[in-house]
């Protein structure tokens, strides 16, 4: 596994996930991936899922990956790298292997459509299966690529393109979709949530290089504040992915062996949630009087999920 | 072209069967076809198997045929009116059953005026094999009364067939197939 | 997004399945042209961040948060004989002005600051704010 | 190492038993796949040659048929060879990525097995999955018995793989009719079977990390249309890398298969076109036909795509009368069969009647007395020089006599 201690001698891994791709400034997408492709010195082949790193990241003639990619559909990126995990044991079984002096590791890569939504059956199917590989959802809580539609990941009370907010409506019914505990339940070695963020780099990048080199299936949910659809400055992301932290919207933690539980980070002071909530765009609308009680509804949610995870980690179950 | 119908019910082994007796007849240098007309039916429904045998290579693909042999490996299906389409008066049925011909006959009335003989394959499988597996008991007695193959080449090469299996299952079916070409009548 | 003229070419010259090589030559870190790296998105800016290397304590936020891989590094031995990351400078052809780095930069008077794309950085660093 | 296979000279194999063993001694890397009626024996024989250590590779049993074909592509594209099978409903939902795999020049080899396409369900053979995928970039071969199930699927590796071609191929076989028909198969011994087929030779595989690729990339208005062009040029410069496999597996077997098929078709004044299991069983009609002094022969494309146009041109130059028979549900239109025939005639400058028939949906029964009636139907257009029957007719439907003009 990697030593990552600290982040001057992790500036110097060569990178290997390269600008000029098509994201949008300030894309959380891209923080994301290029920690956990530089969290290992293994080398690589990834998949990813249609959505917007997808394509923004191999606009033909141009190519962002310095590593072995493949991207096939939608709801196929787990299905496609099983296939290559597959190929990979079967040349090393036959003394085939095209660098034997180098160990290759598998990740996949989806956004919260290609990972809770349409490619959950297939990613559900390969961890089953227990391929040896990491799958990280950028989960962005919504179908940016296509124009920010919901998707099951969508929070209570966001606005989206198909759940918009209107003159009888406020936004998603429903709440967000546990698909991190889902993954635990299928018995992963490991399973983690992180966040893009320069205080939390290295709980993300150590994650991801436990992720890497722990052998079967292993998912990280990863959120990516989307500039673009949760309606916030490019410059802010990182800022957004901390208070989501620092509300306990989004909490830190780990899960090995579908059990073991672990938060791995603990707010000081637990803020309030309008403070991540008056931060975007896609909430504003739950500022208004009448829609006070989501916010109220947003909170309770949220203390009963922390409170949740504080007493399973006690437990260690 | 030599035609053979099997009626038995799923489960019973009458692909099984109709697949060794292709299997036989093709180490002779025959030609074959073997194949089953399958529903989305599970085990215990009635269905059909058929045998196809020749000289030359066999191009129909059709699964109506005018059998020469009708093999009915379950009691009760003799009692299906079934089992008599598309056969002529040459047609022999090698019907399994407790009774002996006449008692059928007078049952069975579709079977009046045709080629019939009895063999209770079942009581056989059971009491050799274990198991009410009908199907190795009736292609002793298919044999037999069709004369295709000697006798003991047939035990060679079914032998052969039947080699993956544990020997005391191998022996069963071999007493099976003996007291069935002895007892058919 | 219109492809480069350079690259532009007909059906008997495109890429057998339009597979991509990324290097010419992996060793000596050679990228091939069908890599991301060789094009230019510097066109998207409004704004561009300027690096005042004098203010840099080299921690490295705006290497780790920034989402187009703009910032140069040099690996240096620091004085315990650790290597560690030295920013040299931003790669304006990767970057598209999202102003990440300079929200992260955590130094008392930041050492990278937006500044009008038309701003060259000698002038730049003119304007850049005293130590009161 | 894998165990040895033993085989007889002679075995008595079904379709589905006869493409496991040619999957086994191609020595496949990974196969992918999902059962699905009637294709399933095949999947299960090669888990049980596999149980048994008689295959090295890996066998990955995926949540279904879409992640069988995503898990297919993505082995081929991590670098060596790479095999599935299926079926009907399976089929449809491989679809979406049977165009991958073919944009990708991905050279995998799928053994399907026709059946019908719901609803209603039914799960006997038709061509409806065969015609579902014809525009997906793969070579479609036909093989209308066991023997040709077993020898097609070898010569599928050889064709998809070979550096001129670089296409996945599929093998096709009727379910049930060919599929669980147990008929004489003369294998080759699994080293001549190998040796025919040859080391995989990879083109841009992932797993060579030390030249990492990019698969799948995305091509706007600028590009696509180049691309689609050279996919669609590597299958209509297939042909005579078909034919080298083909003779070379003839020098090998004595076993000689062509692009286009034909029986009695020589001296002939009529044809019916037809292709799968119903081909030889047509052949018995035209020996009877023949017997009753009507001169007619039969055509049939081996090779469904590319759609050997020319080639079947020539072959029904002297013919004043064709019926092609589709075994598909033509759904609001004519035969792809009776299409694509009359086109390659018309562009050839050749004006043979043509009718079109429909037969033997979801495994309804054909027989030689029912081919029979097509051709004395088809004999009746060429006696009065014009079309004197319906356009489209149906084979053995029961009722009144249905047909369109």
């Amino acid at each position: 596994m990697k030593n990552i201690t600290n982040l001057k001698e992790f500036a110097c891994t060569p990178d290997r996930f390269q600008g000029g791709h098509r994201l949008c400034p300030g894309c959380a997408h891209s923080m994301i991936v290029r920690e956990v492709v530089n969290a290992t010195d293994d080398d690589l082949v990834i998949s990813t899922a249609t959505g917007c790193l997808e394509v923004c990241s191999a606009i033909y003639p141009y190519t962002s990956w310095d590593v072995s990619w493949i991207h096939i559909g939608f709801e196929n990126a787990a299905a496609a790298i099983s296939g290559a995990e597959a190929m990979y044991k079967a040349l090393s079984k036959k003394n085939k292997l095209y660098n034997p002096d180098k160990r290759v590791k598998f990740v996949a890569f989806g956004g919260d459509g290609g990972t809770y939504d349409i490619g959950f059956q297939s990613l559900s199917g390969a961890v089953e299966r227990g391929h040896d590989f990491l799958y990280v959802c950028l989960d962005n809580e919504n179908y940016a690529n296509t124009g920010g539609q919901r998707s099951s990941s969508t929070p209570l009370g966001a606005h989206t393109t198909t759940t918009p907010r209107g003159r009888v409506s406020y936004g998603e019914k429903q709440r967000k979709k546990d698909l991190t505990m889902i993954m635990a339940a299928h018995g992963c070695p490991y399973v983690a949530t992180a966040i893009p963020s320069t205080k939390h780099w290295k709980d993300l990048a150590v994650k991801a290089a436990k992720a890497i080199e722990t052998v079967g299936p292993t998912f990280i949910n990863a959120l990516s504040p989307c500039t673009t659809e949760w309606k916030f400055k490019p410059e802010e992301t990182t800022e957004i992915a901390d208070l989501a932290v620092e509300t306990c919207a989004f909490p830190l933690y780990e899960i090995e062996d579908g059990r073991k539980l672990r938060i791995t980070y603990r707010p000081k002071v637990k803020l309030p949630i309008e403070e991540y909530l008056s931060r975007q765009g896609r909430f504003s609308h739950l500022f208004k009087p009448e829609n006070k009680w989501i916010i109220a509804e947003w909170q309770k949610q949220v203390d009963e999920y922390w409170d949740y995870l504080q007493r399973r980690e006690e437990a260690g179950v | 072209m030599l035609q053979i119908r099997w009626h038995s019910r799923a489960g019973q082994g009458a692909v099984t069967g109709a697949k060794a007796l292709a299997d036989v007849m093709a180490r002779t240098g025959k030609y074959v076809q073997a194949y089953s007309v399958y529903g989305a039916e599970k085990r215990g429904a009635p269905m059909t198997a058929y045998d196809k045998i020749d000289d030359k290579p066999i191009l129909d693909h059709s699964k109506w045929m005018r059998p020469d042999y009708v093999l009915v490996i379950d009691p009760s299906l003799v009692f299906q009116e079934e089992i008599v389409n598309n056969t002529t008066d040459d047609t022999v049925f090698i019907v399994t059953t407790h009774m002996d011909k006449e008692d059928l006959l007078n049952v069975a009335k579709h079977l009046q005026g045709k080629k019939v003989y009895v063999i209770d394959a079942i009581k056989i499988s059971q009491e050799e094999i274990g198991r009410a597996i009908p199907n190795t008991p009736m292609l002793g007695a298919f044999v037999k009364i069709s004369g295709i193959i000697p006798f003991e080449d047939f035990l060679v090469s079914i032998k052969d067939i039947l080699s993956k299996f544990p020997q005391k299952i191998i022996d069963g079916n071999l007493r099976a197939i003996k007291r069935a070409y002895e007892e058919v009548k | 997004m219109a492809t480069p003229k350079e690259m532009l070419t007909t059906w008997d010259k495109v890429q057998f399945a339009a597979i991509l090589p990324a290097f010419e030559d992996l060793e000596h870190k050679k990228r091939s042209k069908f890599h991301s790296y060789n094009y230019s998105v510097a066109d998207w800016r409004v704004e561009k961040p300027v690096f005042n290397r004098e203010l840099c304590i080299d921690c490295d936020f705006c290497w780790v948060s920034c989402p187009d891989s703009c910032f140069m590094v040099e690996e240096v031995v620091n004085k315990r004989g650790k290597k560690q990351a030295k920013i040299v400078g931003i790669n304006y052809n990767l970057c598209k002005g999202c102003g990440v780095c300079v929200d992260v930069c955590p130094t008392p008077i930041k050492s990278l600051l937006m500044f009008p794309e038309y701003v060259d950085t000698e002038e730049a660093l003119k304007q850049w704010p005293k130590k009161d | 190492m894998a165990q040895k296979y033993e085989l007889k000279q002679r075995e008595v194999w079904d379709g589905n038993l006869a493409a496991a063993h040619a999957l086994r001694q191609a020595q496949v890397d990974v196969v992918a796949a999902y059962p699905i009626t009637p294709s399933t024996p095949i999947v299960q024989n090669y888990a049980q040659f596999l149980a048994d250590g008689y295959v090295d590779g890996e066998f990955v049993m995926v949540e279904s048929e879409h992640s069988a074909m995503s898990a297919c592509v993505g082995a081929a594209a991590a670098g060596g060879r790479v095999a599935t099978a299926t079926s009907s409903q399976g089929y449809a939902l491989m679809v979406e990525v049977l165009y991958q795999a073919s944009g990708m020049r991905l050279p995998i080899v799928m053994t399907v097995v026709n059946r019908a396409l719901a609803s209603p369900l039914n799960i006997h053979g038709d061509h409806s999955d065969l015609y579902l995928g014809r525009d997906a970039g793969w070579i479609h071969l036909i093989a209308n018995n066991p023997q040709e199930a077993y020898d097609l699927t070898l010569c599928a590796f050889r064709i998809g793989e070979d550096e001129r071609v670089r296409l996945p191929v599929t093998t096709n076989q009727d379910g049930f009719l060919v599929s669980h028909t147990a008929q004489v198969v003369e294998p080759l011994s699994d080293e001549e079977a190998y040796k025919f087929v040859g080391d995989y030779k990879p083109k841009y595989p992932m797993l060579d990390t030390k030249n990492p690729v990019t698969y799948g990339a995305q091509t706007e208005e600028e590009w696509h249309f180049e691309h689609k062009v050279n996919q669609h040029k590597a299958l209509m410069e297939s042909f005579p890398v078909i034919e080298e496999v083909f003779s070379e597996f003839e020098k090998l077997t004595g076993r000689k298969y062509n692009l286009v098929e034909t029986y009695k078709l020589d001296d002939a004044d009529i044809a019916l076109v037809l292709m799968g299991s119903a081909f030889e069983t047509a052949m018995l009609a035209v020996d009877k036909a023949r017997e009753e002094g009507i001169k007619v022969g039969l055509l049939m494309p081996r090779v469904f795509r590319p759609f050997p146009y020319n080639e079947i041109a020539k072959k029904l130059k002297n013919v004043k009368a064709v019926a092609a028979l589709d075994r598909s549900a033509p759904m609001g239109t004519t035969g792809a069969l009776f299409n694509e025939v009359s086109a390659a005639l018309m562009a050839n400058g050749q004006s043979a009647i043509m009718t079109n028939y429909i037969y033997g949906l979801g495994g309804r029964d054909t027989t030689v007395e029912h081919i029979l009636e097509v051709i004395k139907e088809t004999n009746e257009n060429k006696k009065a020089n014009k079309r004197v029957t319906p356009l489209q007719g149906f084979i053995n439907l029961r009722g009144p006599k249905l047909s369109f003009n």
